[in-house]
């Protein structure tokens, strides 16, 4: 049973550090300031919420495993916020 | 070397780089970052030391945490006062520099009346 | 060289309490301040100045009954954990001249940053008030805590708020002023800060009593004292790091001004001496108090020289502020003298101190006086001071009796300490220093009489004036002043009070 | 071993970033590295067990440090071309100034002293008495509360100091704070989610601070930051500064701190002294007062100095 969360661990966390690299080499290498956004909203998302899935098996149940999923939606929040707020001023300094 | 005197190599690093931006940048608010870098790079000096002295159970010694997070509160108070002032010179000239000239002095004082 | 303190002990005394109140008074006045402010100004400040005056003249009267430091623990925590505070004879002294000088700029500034209780809350009076008050429970805290970290939150204390006063005026000039004062002032705290890091980590305590015993003349300690004097250094303007004074201290208004050169550079000062000569004793040689003169002798002949040539009064009196700082740094190489038998009955430690006492009263006067010009003038360019000294007779006379101390003439305070100083030059055979001396006393005769002669000198064109000031306001001035000449009737010699809790001598080996 | 790579990772993260902070040409690219390296440092102070320093530095250090110095940066841009660099044998004694500097600390870094002063054991010998479990609380509300005291003197005094540099006529106005002009934006959403929520955050920071890392100051910069943001979106007004009640917030946690400290001069023998069994609900009743305080005096901080006379 331990083997077998601690496989899910390692894959989950694992494949969230991937998407984490992979936002890193867009936001690095795409052109704009729009596309950029775009690597970087969608991989951390995905990324935070990968790795904060594979840890829950490791962390004290209940609380400690909601402190984990707070963390987590208080990034969705702020980051899809700030996301558009940035496009929001992109755009108006393109208009 | 262990994780400790890792982090306590990096405090005399950022001291430098603090001290060397705070000289040599003419711009007051790089002044300022620069400052900030110094102050950290201070406290991280006194965290080390802190961590060095764990003991009776505790990870670290408090007393030069506690001491830490005033200097930190204090500093940032520094700050403040400072982005304050540097805000309202330029409101007043347009420009967020202290003359380079008087760097040597006199000149610049003297409509101080 | 300096004894080691082993007779200094950590236990409140029976009057230790009273260290607290000169502290906390201050405190209670700028919150009381802040939220009541506009009506209640006066009514405040009017509260808790006499009573702090009154508190500074307990705490004296205490030493000097007693013959004995005060000592109070805070919370009753000893240290090394906790913190406390202790005073001496020279603290006594510091105390009172520190309160005088608040009280003199308080009743002097009155005219300038009274808030009648009618008028809404005015942003210039609210503020100095705060800052005045918070000036005065910094430099309460400097003298009397022998903690090196209370006394770094202190030390910010004191540059929080000299900062704010150098640009109240608001003007463009003043503003940078402020700025690269901060900038200066907080490239020293760091520097300090540094230090006492250094020193806990190598002595396990910030005490400067417990210090004394421990700290051994290695490598660390080496590099935190210099740190923590380049720093120190930096917000008492010594020369070369004198660059923001002058725009700083001419830029306040004039009450301020006062403040700032009379007490406000003295309160890193005095830390510099409790470092050298009571916390880190044992470090104290002849190489380390010749450099620190040294940069005194700079200060004095550089800042007396530029004073010379300045046109406008109040720069020229604050390039005389650098120029007299650097007498108080011969205090390191004549009180720690291989000659002297202990550094505090030595003639040097008495004079340096007394030069620090007559200035404050001295540059304090003059600053009053500078702004009283001013204020009838509308300018301070010392070409057109001609006939000022016929309206204004009180306040040049006071102008020139200050000016007597800084020249060190009789009878002033000035004189007295500048004799001890060169008596102790003639005795620790450091003649370098009395030439350098006398060459400073020359040039302050030079600027002191410039400015005086230009007074006393009669114009064709009657002097236009832009306002009048009232007499009252000229004799605080000249208060001032007296009290400078009044340090002449100590006696010229080693001060009995200023050794009172100094540690013994008996145990030292030589 | 894992552990230290990722230590060794961490500090060339954080000294890449301390460095560009320092070099870069831009401010504002300086000053977005500067929040990055507070967010580093505070994980540094992770790694040192020193989490109350942590808190203290993400939300000072990456926060309201780092709100002032964008605010500024973003009004300075403008002007940055017309800064002068200095000259080359300035820098290169300042260089070796600071390299020296360096090298003697890490001298001591690496060669510490063979005796190790620790206060730790001391500190937790009398903690019980406070009835305090967390040692850094310890030490500022109790061993040294005349330090904690005279900090938050230094923070109501550069209040004044950055009130004092508002012209005479807007004195008691209203904070020049940049206010975000469009109603019902995606910031008006997340102004209206998260202050319940940091709220919350701000006040257990605060109460568990007595017994695990924490403490008012911690508390009190979450407390700030949703005020900050409530009024950056325009939800709430910035506050005139001659409120009596605004004023009364700033001084109400130093007044009653120095009220306890006072209290202790006739009930417990000594300023700053608790009386025997209620020190750990003092301590409380000061650190509550001294959270609101200090939020509010963070708030007003980074707001700035009054800028204008009416609400817009």
């Amino acid at each position: 049973m331990t083997a077998a969360l601690n496989i899910f661990t390692v894959l989950a966390v694992s494949a969230g550090t991937f998407f984490f690299l992979a936002g890193t080499v867009g936001l690095l290498r795409f052109p704009n300031t729009l596309t950029r956004l775009h690597a970087l909203t969608k991989a951390d998302n995905v990324g935070l919420g990968l790795v904060v899935f594979g840890l829950l098996p490791l962390v004290e149940w209940p609380f400690g495993a909601l402190k984990l999923i707070a963390v987590w939606l208080l990034v969705q929040l702020s980051g899809s916020i700030i996301a558009q707020l940035i496009a929001i001023i992109v755009r108006r300094e393109e208009s | 070397m262990n994780a400790v005197t890792l982090f306590g190599l990096c405090g005399p690093i950022l001291v430098g780089l603090g001290l060397f931006g705070l000289i040599t940048n003419p711009q007051p608010l790089r002044k300022i970052l620069a400052f900030n870098l110094l102050g950290s790079g201070t406290f991280l000096l006194f965290g080390v030391i802190a961590r060095r002295g764990a003991a009776a159970g505790l990870d670290g010694d408090p007393v030069p945490q506690a001491l830490v997070i005033t200097g930190i509160v204090v500093a940032f108070a520094a700050t403040a006062m400072a982005i304050a002032l540097l805000l309202r010179l330029f409101q007043e000239t347009g420009q967020a520099t202290l003359d380079p000239g008087d760097a040597n002095d006199t000149s610049a004082a003297t409509d101080a009346l | 060289m300096i004894p080691s303190p082993t007779l200094l002990t950590n236990a409140t005394t029976a009057d230790g309490f009273l260290l607290v109140l000169p502290i906390v008074l201050p405190v209670i006045g700028i919150l009381l301040l802040f939220v009541f402010g506009g009506r209640y100004v006066e009514r405040i400040v009017l509260f808790v100045i006499p009573i702090g005056l009154g508190l500074a003249v307990a705490v004296f009267a205490a030493i000097w009954r007693g013959g004995r430091s005060l000592v109070y623990i805070v919370g009753g925590w000893e240290p090394p954990l906790g913190i406390a505070l202790r005073a001496d004879g020279l603290s006594a002294a510091m105390m009172i001249t520190v309160a005088v000088v608040i009280g003199a700029t308080a009743l002097f500034a009155r005219a300038e940053f009274g808030q009648p209780r009618e008028r809404p809350e005015a942003r210039a009076s609210l503020v100095f008030w705060i800052l005045l008050l918070a000036i005065w429970a910094a430099l309460n805290i400097i003298v009397v805590s022998d903690d090196l970290f209370n006394l770094y939150v202190a030390l910010e204390l004191l540059t929080f708020a000299a900062v704010p006063l150098v640009c109240l005026k608001g003007y463009e000039e003043t503003i940078k002023a402020a700025l690269r004062y901060l900038l200066f002032a907080l490239f020293g705290s760091v520097l300090y800060l540094l230090g006492v890091v250094l020193i806990y980590g190598a002595y396990g305590t910030l005490d400067i009593a417990l210090l004394a015993g421990r700290v051994r003349p290695e490598a660390i300690a080496w590099i935190a004292a210099a740190l923590m004097t380049m720093g120190l250094l930096a917000k008492t303007a010594l020369f070369p790091f004198h660059l923001w004074l002058p725009p700083a201290h001419a830029g306040a208004p004039a009450p301020g001004s006062a403040v700032l050169s009379a007490l406000v550079v003295k309160g890193s000062f005095f830390l510099i001496a409790r470092l050298w000569f009571d916390a880190m004793p044992g470090l104290m040689n002849f190489a380390a108090a010749q450099v620190l003169a040294t940069l005194g002798a700079g200060a004095i002949l550089f800042g007396s020289v530029l004073a010379m040539r300045q046109q406008r009064l109040k720069l020229l009196i604050a390039y005389s502020t650098i120029a007299q700082v650097g007498y108080l740094f011969f205090i390191f190489p004549l009180a720690a003298g291989a000659v002297a038998s202990d550094p505090w009955s030595s003639f040097g430690w008495t004079g340096g101190w007394m030069q620090l006492f007559s200035h404050a009263f001295a540059k304090a006067a003059m600053f009053m006086a500078a702004g009283l010009i001013a204020e009838t003038l509308g300018h301070d360019r010392i070409a057109e001071f001609g006939g000022v000294a016929r309206i204004l007779p009180i306040t040049t006379f006071a102008f020139g009796i200050a000016g007597l101390s800084l020249m060190g003439v009789p009878p002033s305070g000035g004189f007295v300490a500048k004799w001890l100083l060169l008596q102790a030059t003639v005795m620790e055979g450091q003649w370098w220093w009395a030439a350098v001396m006398l060459v400073g006393g020359l040039l302050a005769g030079g600027y002191i009489l410039m400015v005086l002669g230009k007074t006393l000198s009669d114009t064709d064109v009657p002097l236009k004036t832009y306002g009048t000031v009232t007499r009252s306001r000229e004799i605080v001035a000249l208060t001032l002043a007296l009290c400078a000449v009044l340090l002449s009737l100590v006696p010229l010699r080693p001060s009995e009070f200023l050794q009172i809790g100094r540690p013994a001598t008996s145990a030292v080996a030589r | 071993m894992a552990a230290f790579i990722f230590n060794v990772v961490l500090v060339a993260l954080l000294l890449a970033v301390a460095t560009w902070v320092i070099t870069s040409r831009a401010a504002f690219s300086a000053v977005v590295a500067f929040v990055a390296y507070g967010l580093l440092l505070a994980i540094v102070w992770v790694e040192l067990s020193a989490i109350d320093i942590a808190l203290t530095e993400a939300a000072i250090g990456g926060g309201v440090t780092g709100m002032l110095l964008l605010g500024a940066a973003s009004r300075l841009r403008e002007t940055e071309a017309t800064a002068v660099s200095t000259s080359v044998p300035l820098r290169l004694t300042a260089a070796v100034l600071c390299a020296l500097i360096t090298a003697g600390l890490a001298a001591i870094v690496l060669f510490p002293p063979n005796t190790v002063f620790t206060l730790a054991p001391d500190a937790m010998a009398h903690l019980l008495e406070s009835g305090l479990g967390n040692p850094v609380a310890g030490v500022l509300f109790v061993y040294r509360a005349f330090d904690t005291l005279l900090e938050k003197a230094v923070l109501v005094l550069a209040l004044v100091g950055v009130w004092s540099l508002a012209p005479d006529r807007f004195w008691g106005g209203i904070p020049g704070l940049q206010v975000y002009q469009q109603p019902n934006s995606v910031l008006t959403l997340l102004s209206q989610i998260l202050p319940p929520v940091g709220i919350v955050v701000g006040i257990y920071m605060f109460w568990t601070g007595a017994n695990n890392p924490g403490g008012a100051f911690q508390g009190g910069t979450v407390l700030a930051a949703m005020w900050l943001l409530v009024m950056i979106s325009g939800l709430q007004r910035v506050p005139s500064t001659n409120r009596r009640a605004l004023r009364l917030l700033v001084i109400v946690g130093p007044a009653i701190f120095l009220a306890i400290g006072l209290v202790g001069f006739a009930l417990a023998g000594g300023f700053l002294a608790y009386p025997a069994g209620y020190a750990k609900p003092l301590i409380i009743v000061a650190e509550a007062a001294l959270t609101l305080s200090i939020g509010v005096t963070l708030g007003l901080l980074a707001a700035g100095p009054p800028e204008r006379m009416r609400q817009r």
